[in-house]
């Protein structure tokens, strides 16, 4: 008897609560995950004036779940060479941080997984946990070219973190707070009072729009290379890497990496949302403002700017690595410094 | 009987259930059929057109791949020289199960304007990996290509995983006994 | 400058080293040179003035049965003007001083006149196999080549 | 300094030059043809599979000499004088060679189009056809002769027995000259049928 | 504060592991089924050597055993790009061979045809240079293109890329009716897309930053490897056979060499060798518009030959401009109906053998580009 209370006891109270909560972003991720798959490939043909998958479904719109569907029974295949442990532990990480990311989205007013205070901390470190996983999976597969994706993809993430950082940090220096429920009310009001105008203010804001726009580009720009994409997909460089750090893997451990690249595209497009756009507020006012259209509105601009890197994938050519450092480090950073500066300033004035 | 007795029964035996879920399977595998990023000689250039806006293979559910442990098939797009067979060898055995083979154009089928003086040809790819479907041409017209890929997806769509496993399993009891 | 002079100057420089002028209008007239002589020939026919061969066209092997034979295709950017050089060697010592020093695009077709013909160039920095796999055997563009059965287990005729 | 800026801006401004290009195309008619369901025109004179009328065919087996990849196998046989049936070709000339045996190997064939330009009755052509993917290579070996093989047995005995009357015939002749002191017999040995080249 | 000390490096000693790398047979970049063994300290690559011969199919045994009629079908899948261009110099050389003149139109024709085939084959140039940059889209702009003009190519020849359509004194057939609306609508488009592309791609900054600078190739370097088009002009030499030495009829047309001209980088890198095949595809379109005007529309496409082709003993050379360089057939006849060699010079072997040279102190990635520049065809280099 006393195990069992103790083991009661170990469940927390609210516990079917707490699995919901939990579930929620997971269905969400999967069905957008899906989408996004659909997406790249309809959009990718459209642009080239092609169909994209016509097959599967009406106007292929099933081909995403055939393609789940295919890899669940594809082979799992672990190279001989490679180091067991690491090599299939690689692809939960990845998918890991881009799941944890979800804990702190605000989806709604009324819907913020946990509401805790530094959100936006929390989204950069556990961001940050992915290129840990790229780098196991990339050292532990024994392939040349994955290990050269890996070690790119080290170098890249954690040298384009910094103008990131630095522009989110400018929105938490506008907004005084981490919380992203906070920075979401700052923003309250219209269009007009999105952080990528000044945020609210009375005219005096002008001063310090041409710096948020500025670091909201900057910021899509850094986000770009932390989910490599194009023109930052080095590590994944098809032309020159085959595949990159995920060259080894097939049927299911692929389909995480698949799965995690497009979380992370929804990650940075929400941060970017949160901080700049306005978040879940409607671009008029109080019209078409309520805990319902919070979703939407949170949701749309979202996908906008997962549609905006996807366009962007097709119309680029990649960069080259020591260009890559280039523009990080003498492009992106000066820039996110400047401008840093200047709200600091003007938040100090004010 | 519960249904798990059964999966090892045939197919006809399985009923509706298992029959519906074999479909569902072959359904995404008959899909969503990615391919190997390989080109070998002039049916590649034909393949890459196929690729291209007006004849769009990606309708099909297909997606390039470059590597070769996501990719489900290969075409064989061109000449196989003895220098080249080892090659296709080894990339045919890193592809993950299940996998497929189109043989695309008279060479790969059998050597093609090459079968008689070519002393470094190798005379059909199917003397060193099955093939499941052969695309006559030289070079095929990319339509070609993609009436191979429906006879794949055809084929796919057509077989039988549970009864599959059954037939393995008989064949190593008999490789056992043997 | 036409072949009759080139080969009249080359007589002059080379003497005994050049052998005949073959004319054939209209097709190509060759000089015939010694195989001995050919590195030299081909140096003084890239840097004497008046000549300027500097762009060597085509390297090619011959099986002409008895004998094999190495044919140069110069060509001048300078005055556009070609000359055809043979070299004839025989099959059981088939040895032409490389010139891959002089022309750097001498080295593939050199090594290819190798794989293919089994000329062997003196010289040549790295004078291996190009087209056929490294351990292939014989050179199957002579006229008595016999392909084989088997290579590593794949079997070759049809 | 000035360079650095120039250089920024002209990495922003062309970059939205590309994205203004891709979307204008996004929204621009597709000029995908959907295979199955739409068709590509394809000109007639397309070289896909190729056809043989076997009532065209008079088996000179020109097209079997010209093919650079001997992918064509054509056997013939001679027509008797007296054959019942006064075989006639579809352009009304008269047979002199039935065709038992006319084989193309679809996975040699290069599709080169010599075949179809030698041809004197234009009985091989290329069709636009190209829709013959198989399961197994052997498929891809058509035979296009329209003889039954009973009809071929048969019109060989009868070239056979023809032949023996034939040879009886020469033979007798070849007697008769010997005994007249003409030339030699040899010629006559000479088997009638004609062979076609072995194609390997 | 004490003396400040300056600290040399010898960067030439400083030393890590160095990786060898195997690029291919099977590599999404090596355009076929190249194989190069690349040594990489770090990124930079410190040694190239190209392994080829993994397409190697025996055309020159081939060319043995066949009547000269014949040796044509396989001489289109040597560069099965460019087949048109591929059968050009070799039927210039037998009709040589054999004093034959072909009718005018049969000229024109194959002027038109050639060039036409010139921006197809440019146009995989860079659409494949671009997919090795990284974008993907110019190369399907491309293809898109590229099939009008295998329309063309199908509706005149009945095949869309190994045509066998020259034939030895003429034309396999002649070209339909509507063939110069359909021609010149043709170039109207190619001009319409060269000029998105150059927005798209060419001057795309980060396309620039990628390409220029990388792979430089002096001009004398390209001679002494004997490199020709595109790669030759890239470098800046004025060099074009269809104006140094005019064959055919190309006397009789107005057009410009493009040469590389280090517009955004130094003379002869990857961009200028590009640029140059966007700027050959313009005075293609300009060679066409003149071709078409002076065509005649009347005329045989086959000069009346003897059954057998037997050309009379001796050996020949002939060589035509290529859109890959400069193309070499070396004919030995020995009076049979069977040639007793045919070697064929393949631009893009030579070209390729470049490689090692120019790509050396580069980074892997531009390596790649390098490789994507020379643009080669794996068929014409094993052949």
């Amino acid at each position: 008897m006393e195990t069992i209370n103790f083991v009661y006891n170990l469940i927390p109270d609210q516990f079917i609560a707490i699995i919901v909560i939990c579930t929620i972003p997971l269905i969400f991720l999967i069905v957008y995950a899906l989408l996004a798959i659909l997406g790249e490939l309809k959009i990718s043909a459209w642009i080239q004036e092609r169909l994209g998958p016509m097959r599967t479904g009406p106007w292929g719109i099933l081909q995403p779940i055939a393609e789940v569907v295919k890899l669940i029974q594809k082979e799992d295949l672990t190279p001989d060479t490679a180091n067991k442990p690491l090599f299939n532990l690689a692809p939960f990480i990845i998918f890991m941080g881009a799941y944890a990311s979800f804990a702190v989205i605000p989806f709604s007013r009324y819907f913020i997984p946990s509401d805790i205070n530094i959100g936006l901390f929390y989204i950069f470190a556990v961001g940050s946990i992915a290129v840990i996983g790229i780098v196991m999976g990339g050292w532990a597969s024994n392939n040349k070219y994955s290990l050269l994706g890996a070690m790119r993809s080290v170098a890249q993430i954690i040298s384009y973190e910094i103008p990131g950082a630095m522009a989110i940090l400018s929105v938490a220096v506008l907004a005084s707070s981490l919380n992203l429920e906070k920075i979401n009310i700052a923003q309250e009001g219209g269009i007009w009072n999105w952080f990528v105008f000044g945020g609210q203010g009375s005219w005096d804001k002008l001063w310090v729009v041409p710096f948020t726009l500025i670091l909201s580009l900057i910021y899509l720009i850094s986000s770009l290379a932390e989910t490599n994409r194009t023109p930052f997909d080095i590590p994944e460089g098809e032309s020159e890497l085959v595949a990159g750090y995920h060259t080894e893997y097939s049927g299911m451990k692929f389909a995480m990496f698949f799965f995690a690249e497009y979380a992370n595209m929804f990650v940075v497009a929400a941060v970017l949302t949160i901080t700049f756009f306005g978040g879940w507020n409607s671009p008029f006012g109080n019209f078409m403002q309520g805990p319902g259209w919070d979703v939407f509105w949170f949701v749309g601009k979202s996908f906008f700017f997962v549609i905006v890197q996807i366009w962007l994938r097709w119309t680029l050519p990649r960069l080259r690595v020591d260009q890559l450092m280039y523009v990080g480090w003498k492009v992106l950073l000066p820039f996110s410094f400047i401008c840093f500066l200047f709200i600091s300033l003007f938040r100090m004035i004010n | 009987m519960g249904l798990l007795n059964k999966l090892n029964e045939p197919y006809e035996a399985g009923g509706i259930i298992l029959g519906t879920f074999e479909d569902i399977l072959n359904w995404g595998r008959a899909r969503s059929d990615w391919y190997l990023h390989f080109g070998l000689a002039c049916c590649a250039i034909e393949f890459m057109a196929m690729n291209a806006s007006h004849f769009d293979f990606m309708r099909f559910g297909t997606i390039p791949r470059a590597t070769p442990r996501q990719a489900d098939f290969i075409m064989i797009t061109g000449t196989v020289t003895l220098k080249m067979a080892e090659r296709i060898k080894k990339l045919w055995e890193q592809m993950a199960e299940p996998k497929y083979c189109i043989s695309v154009g008279s060479c790969a089928n059998c050597g093609g304007p090459y079968w008689e003086h070519g002393y470094h040809v190798l005379k059909g790819v199917d003397r060193i990996i099955p093939v499941h479907v052969y695309v006559p041409g030289c070079p095929p017209r990319p339509e070609a290509f993609q009436d191979g890929m429906i006879k794949l997806q055809k084929m796919i769509k057509e077989e039988a995983i549970f009864r599959k496993r059954k037939k393995l399993e008989e064949d190593s009891k008999i490789e056992l006994s043997a | 400058m036409t072949i009759n002079e080139i080969y009249e100057q080359l007589k002059e420089d080379y003497g005994d080293s050049i052998i005949e002028l073959v004319e054939n209008p209209p097709l190509d007239s060759s000089i015939i040179i010694k195989s001995s002589a050919v590195f030299e020939v081909c140096h003084t026919l890239r840097d004497k003035p008046g000549f300027e061969f500097d762009y060597l066209l085509c390297l090619s092997g011959l099986d002409l049965g008895e004998n094999l034979a190495a044919v140069y295709h110069l060509y001048s950017m300078k005055h556009a003007h070609k000359a055809v050089i043979k070299t004839i060697v025989p099959k059981d010592n088939p040895k032409v001083p490389s010139v891959e020093k002089i022309w750097r695009s001498a080295d593939w077709h050199e090594r290819e006149a190798y794989d293919l013909i089994g000329i062997i160039f003196e010289n040549h920095h790295n004078l291996i196999r190009i087209l056929c796999p490294y351990d292939w055997e014989g050179h199957p563009l002579r006229k008595d080549y016999k392909e084989p059965e088997y290579y590593h287990q794949m079997k070759v005729p049809y | 300094m000035i360079e650095y800026i120039k250089n920024v801006w002209l990495g922003f401004w062309t970059v939205i030059v590309g994205m203004r290009i891709t979307l204008a195309h996004l929204f621009e008619k597709k000029v995908t043809v959907q295979y199955p369901d739409d068709r590509y025109p394809i000109p007639p004179n397309a070289r896909n599979k190729l056809y043989l009328d076997p009532t065209l065919c008079n088996g000179c087996t020109s097209c079997e000499r010209i093919c650079p990849v001997n992918c064509i196998k054509v056997e013939t046989l001679r027509v008797v004088p007296d054959d019942p049936e006064r075989p006639m070709i579809a352009d009304g000339s008269k047979r002199k060679l039935w065709v038992p045996v006319y084989d193309i190997d679809f996975a040699k064939c290069c599709f080169c189009g010599l075949c179809t330009t030698v041809c004197p009755t234009f009985a091989i052509k290329h069709t636009v056809e190209f829709e013959y993917s198989t399961y197994s290579r052997d498929e891809l070996y058509v035979r296009f002769s329209d003889m039954s093989p009973e009809k071929i047995i048969e019109k060989k005995k009868m070239l056979d027995e023809f032949q023996a009357k034939e040879k009886a015939a020469k033979a007798e002749a070849a007697r008769k000259a010997a005994e007249e002191k003409s030339k030699t017999d040899a010629k006559a040995e000479t088997s009638p049928v004609t062979e076609s080249k072995e194609s390997n | 504060m004490g003396e400040k000390k300056r600290i040399e490096l010898d960067y030439s000693k400083i030393e890590s592991d160095r990786m060898r790398l195997n690029v291919g047979p099977q590599h999404p970049s090596t355009h076929g089924v190249l194989r190069l063994e690349v040594e990489l300290d770090g990124e930079i690559v410190t040694e190239v050597v190209p392994h080829i011969g993994y397409l190697h199919r025996c055309f020159e045994k081939h060319a043995e055993k066949m009547t000269y009629p014949q040796v044509i079908p396989y001489i289109d899948r040597m560069d099965y790009v460019t087949s048109m261009n591929n059968e050009l110099p070799y039927v210039m050389a037998v009709e040589k061979m054999l004093g034959i003149k072909v009718p005018e139109k049969v000229e024109y024709i194959r002027v038109i045809m050639c060039e036409l085939n010139r921006i197809a084959s440019h146009q995989i140039a860079v659409a494949t240079f671009g997919l090795d940059a990284g974008a993907f889209t110019p190369f399907l702009y491309f293809f898109r293109d590229r099939e009008y003009i295998l329309a063309i190519f199908e509706k005149a020849s009945g095949a869309r890329l190994l045509f066998n359509y020259f034939w030895i004194g003429g034309l396999s057939a002649d070209v339909h009716p509507t063939f110069k609306e359909d021609v010149l609508a043709i170039v109207k488009q190619v001009r319409k897309t060269n000029k998105e592309i150059e927005d798209l791609l060419i001057y795309n900054k980060i396309f620039i930053e990628r390409t220029a600078n990388v792979g430089i190739l002096p001009a004398d370097v390209a001679i002494n490897y004997a490199c020709s088009g595109p790669v030759l002009r890239g470098s800046g030499v004025k060099f074009d056979l269809r104006k140094n030495e005019p064959y055919s009829i190309y006397d009789r047309f107005d057009f410009d060499i493009p040469v590389g001209m280090g517009e955004v980088g130094t003379v002869g890198d990857s961009w200028d060798r590009n640029i140059v095949r966007m700027r050959e595809m313009e005075q293609s379109c300009r060679i066409i518009e003149q071709a078409v005007a002076q065509m005649p529309d009347e005329g045989d496409v086959q000069e009346k030959l003897p059954k057998r082709i037997k050309p009379p003993k001796g050996d020949i050379y002939m060589r035509a401009e290529n859109p890959k360089g400069d193309l070499g057939f070396y004919i030995v006849s020995n009076g049979t109906d069977k040639p007793e060699r045919v070697k064929a010079r393949g631009t893009s072997f030579v070209n390729l053998s470049v490689l090692p040279e120019i790509s050396k102190g580069y980074m892997f990635a531009d390596l790649i580009l390098i490789l994507g520049s020379i643009d080669i065809v794996l068929g014409e280099v094993d052949r």
